[in-house]
């Protein structure tokens, strides 16, 4: 194994102490780990936090700052976070007008969150509860435990955020982020394996010319094996899988995000871009807005995700809002 | 059981967790995110400081704390699962001694807690297979007294973990992996199986 | 090798397919490979152009925009552009205030920018060129094609943008980024070795424990080999081969970039800018501003480089300036 | 050297970078970029594609077309090179025909025009290594004819490229590994040696 890091023990705390380093304007309790906003809201508003293993940077640190997250609470690599941590988060960021928790579906996760969720509510903070399970990969059924929670939390952040900013009310935010994960789905495809810092190797091997389509963030192994193809065909694939799930027809519109998995150049997921595009061309549905680039991320994991948000007007006006956070700013 | 068996037994858990952290977290590679042994060590690594300072001076109390702070300490799936199991075990455990029976009562306990919160039943290739079995096995062995019961425990506990091989997993991340989650041994089942040898093992030598 | 790409040949023009898709503020001409804004300025002002190899994305076509640069010239994969592609995006972006070339300092992006400066100048267009050459890991003498222009390449093209921006004079703008090209230095280390799409294999071959130390861009081996050490020990001594060359004192502020070379986590870059910055801490040298993330890669190479740039309130001013690229914003 | 003779060149030189495209990238990827292949390979693909409409109708026009398209078409360090060569030498003819002693001229003013664009001088292991030894031993056998003199030059951009295996660079991108270059073809070299080599063989064959 070769990472950048000090040791497997270490590595949150160590890259806590850089991002509080670098990001002055965000206020990082390393002991805690909790990033939140250095500047608390004028009025009261809606807090949002996110939070989950470490691995998946920029998420979701990379997403506190005005116009999306209020705070953010990282676990250990691939490991949720713990009730302790979004119980402090609440405590720093609450003013009053609830707190939302976006929580993507995974079993620590929800769990972890569930139990902070009620020490929340113990200190007299009132907790809405966002799970986002976008992942068409793994089937929704009781056989499992449910779909995964991945690219579409960028979206849910990013709207609910917006929403968020302008004073909307706990329960209009909640509904917001809810509406936005239902309107997502996506679905990945890794041509290499993660390696977590305490396992010290891969968390599966693959042959030369093999992917495993249908992965999670988490190192695990997908669905299934596949032969490497060109990327059209792959993109091709995977905007079809995404296309029998989702009630998007000709002429809707969606926010695309291609989104590399961590160890995928640029220039690779330009191209899954242009032929991600022309599949949806073909279907007669347009991409009103996207992302390229590294937003959810599974370490060192070769790969791409594609996550379709079917957009109407008022999601469409929320993703346009401002927002500045160190991973995604516009204005 | 006493005060001073309840250490024992949640040290030697530690001591075998630390010894069979790579097993773990390569169980949890086959099937998961490589990374149950190490949540363990970090838990029960922290239990250890915390029940240094101030010694709990009562089972229960041990139980509770060990949970409230594997609850804090480890996240993931097993930190909520076995954290809460736990905390149940020292709630059902008020008096400063526990009888065999009265811990029968607690591990019972302890598998309500994990399947309140988690949902699982026997079969999901979770924690639930070896708890279930072991505690079934403690209860039918509580006359034989501690040691006999725990022992029995850890037997089943084992065999509970073996069982999850050929099961497809239904419940935590295994279940992404629909049929090709079969074949592999649960991480959760096994480092359960290793909860209940370290009270066979405690109770052996007290 | 794993890529997800059609094929190598196609590589480059499918990934412009993707960024013209993507990008439709930026005016993408595919067959000549040139990437520009959109729109023209109001008044005339010095143009920035800037080109290079790809496969170190988001360099330069991510820099493209309003306080940046005005076109990108991309090369084949680790390979300069030709002369036509400068000469055309000077015809496109030249609003009669000049053009600067801002140039990797590489045999073959020196040579063809010359020509192409040769050919604008045919064309009655005032030309600057400003030589980028910030990488200590090379001796600049008599003995070597002189220092490898690296991560400065953002600062440059930041600053100089900034200035143009406002309108200032061509020799004033080419000043300035040679100002700040001279204030820069850069070291960088790799873990892995990038593999070219048309080679189809890494072009060095790593034992799991060796890292290479003075590395470029374009996947060349580096000045030698070493063990792979903790991040700290590596932070540091990448800081003091910078500091050895660079006239930094206590006292002094710099602009730090920690760069991914691709295939490196977030989450291990900012375990390295901590280091960073304790180090320089130590040394009482004081981060002002700084970036983490991929800025200049090399395809999938895994390894960060350091560049830091000395910095005084007028450079300072000029990086604080709004940009608005696809891959830097801030305003 | 006619017109006919000047595209056969060129054309070998063509089929050579397709043949040796893997071998030259090979060599480019110890001590460069892992490119050279690709490059020279895209640039005579192109050459082909614009020597064939409209097919020039003089030996200086084909090889003054052939370097425009390099410059135009291949970049890196190879392009500008190779494209200004061939520029330099298609100006050198103007007549429809070249004599030997005429082409000898040519290949010179080739090398001249690599040496100005690039500033290298023999021994800092680049393409100037194997030109500057082929023109001479070219130039001493011009009075033998084209074939002889040809033959010569291909013998000797040959050994010219083996001679840069212990040199270290000083130009290019191979300088920057300092002393680690030494031990490695040159990969210009190598390609100049090719295109000696298609020179003999083209000119045996007219
Ligand atoms: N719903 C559940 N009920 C009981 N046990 C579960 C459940 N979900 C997961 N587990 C157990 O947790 C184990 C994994 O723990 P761990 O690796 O520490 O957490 P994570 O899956 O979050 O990485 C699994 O092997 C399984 O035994
Ligand atoms: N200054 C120079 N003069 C002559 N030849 C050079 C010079 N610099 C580089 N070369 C030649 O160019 C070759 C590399 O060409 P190529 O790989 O196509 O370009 P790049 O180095 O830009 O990737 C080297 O092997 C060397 O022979
Ligand atoms: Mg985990
Ligand atoms: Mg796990
Ligand atoms: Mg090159
Ligand atoms: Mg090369």
């Amino acid at each position: 194994m070769k990472k950048l890091i000090n040791s497997p023990e270490t590595v949150l705390t160590d890259a806590l102490t850089g991002f509080a380093a670098a990001h002055p304007e965000l206020a990082v309790d390393i002991p805690n780990r909790v990033i939140a906003r250095a500047v608390r809201p004028e009025r009261p508003k809606v807090a949002l936090i996110s939070g989950g293993g470490s691995g998946h940077e920029p998420l979701h640190a990379g997403f506190v700052g005005p116009g999306m997250l209020d705070a953010a609470c990282p676990g250990e690599v691939f490991t949720s976070p713990v009730p302790d941590q979004m119980l402090t988060a609440a405590q720093a960021v609450h003013s009053g007008a609830g707190v939302v928790l976006i929580v993507k579906n995974y079993t620590g996760d929800v769990m972890n969150f569930q139990l902070a969720a009620e020490l929340a509510v113990e200190e007299g903070i009132e907790v809405r509860t966002v799970l986002v399970n976008d992942d068409v990969a793994v089937e929704d059924s009781t056989w499992t435990a449910g779909r995964r929670g991945t690219g579409a939390t960028v979206m849910v952040e990013k709207i609910a955020g917006a929403l968020a900013e302008r004073g909307a009310a706990l329960d209009e935010v909640a509904a917001v982020a809810q509406r936005v994960n239902a309107a997502s789905r996506s679905f990945a495809i890794a041509l290499t394996a993660a390696t977590v810092p305490a396992a010290g190797k891969p968390g599966f091997d693959l042959p030369e010319d093999e992917i495993e389509v249908g992965v999670g963030i988490h190192g695990e192994p997908g669905r299934r094996r596949e032969r490497l193809r060109p990327a059209n065909e792959l993109a091709a694939e995977v905007v079809d899988t995404i296309l029998a799930d989702h009630d998007l027809a000709a002429g809707d519109e969606v926010i695309a995000l291609v989104n590399g998995l961590g160890g995928t150049p640029l220039l690779e997921l330009y191209v899954v871009y242009g032929e991600v595009q022309a599949r949806l061309a073909e279907r007669g549905i347009r991409i009103a807005r996207n992302l390229v680039g590294n937003y959810v991320t599974s370490l060192d994991m070769a790969g791409f995700s594609l996550t379709l948000t079917k957009a109407d007007a008022e999601l469409l006006e929320l993703w346009d809002a401002p927002v500045a956070t160190t991973a995604l700013t516009w204005s | 059981m006493d005060t001073e068996l309840a250490l024992a037994w949640v040290r030697e858990i530690a001591a075998a967790v630390e010894r069979q952290e790579a097993q773990l977290t390569e169980l949890d590679s086959a099937i998961g995110d490589s990374d149950h042994g190490s949540n363990l060590r970090r838990g029960f690594n922290a239990v250890m400081t915390a029940l240094d300072s101030p010694e709990p001076t009562a089972v229960g109390a041990v139980l509770a704390k060990t949970g409230a702070t594997l609850i804090s300490k480890v996240g993931g799936a097993s930190g909520p699962l076995y954290g809460s199991a736990f905390r149940a075990m020292g709630k059902a455990l008020p008096e400063e001694k526990a009888t065999t029976a009265a811990l029968a009562t607690a591990l019972a306990e302890g598998l309500l807690a994990i399947q309140q919160l988690g949902g699982a039943a026997p079969g999901d290739k979770t924690i639930v297979d070896a708890w279930a079995p072991a505690l079934a096995a403690f209860e039918q062995a509580v006359s034989q007294g501690l040691s006999a019961a725990a022992e029995a425990a850890a037997e089943a506990a084992d065999q509970g973990a073996r069982d999850t091989v050929p099961l497809q997993a239904r419940k935590g991340r295994a279940s992404y992996l629909g049929p090709r989650s079969i074949g592999h041994q649960d991480p959760g089942a096994t480092s359960t199986a290793l909860i209940f040898r370290a009270l066979a093992q405690s109770a052996r030598t007290a």
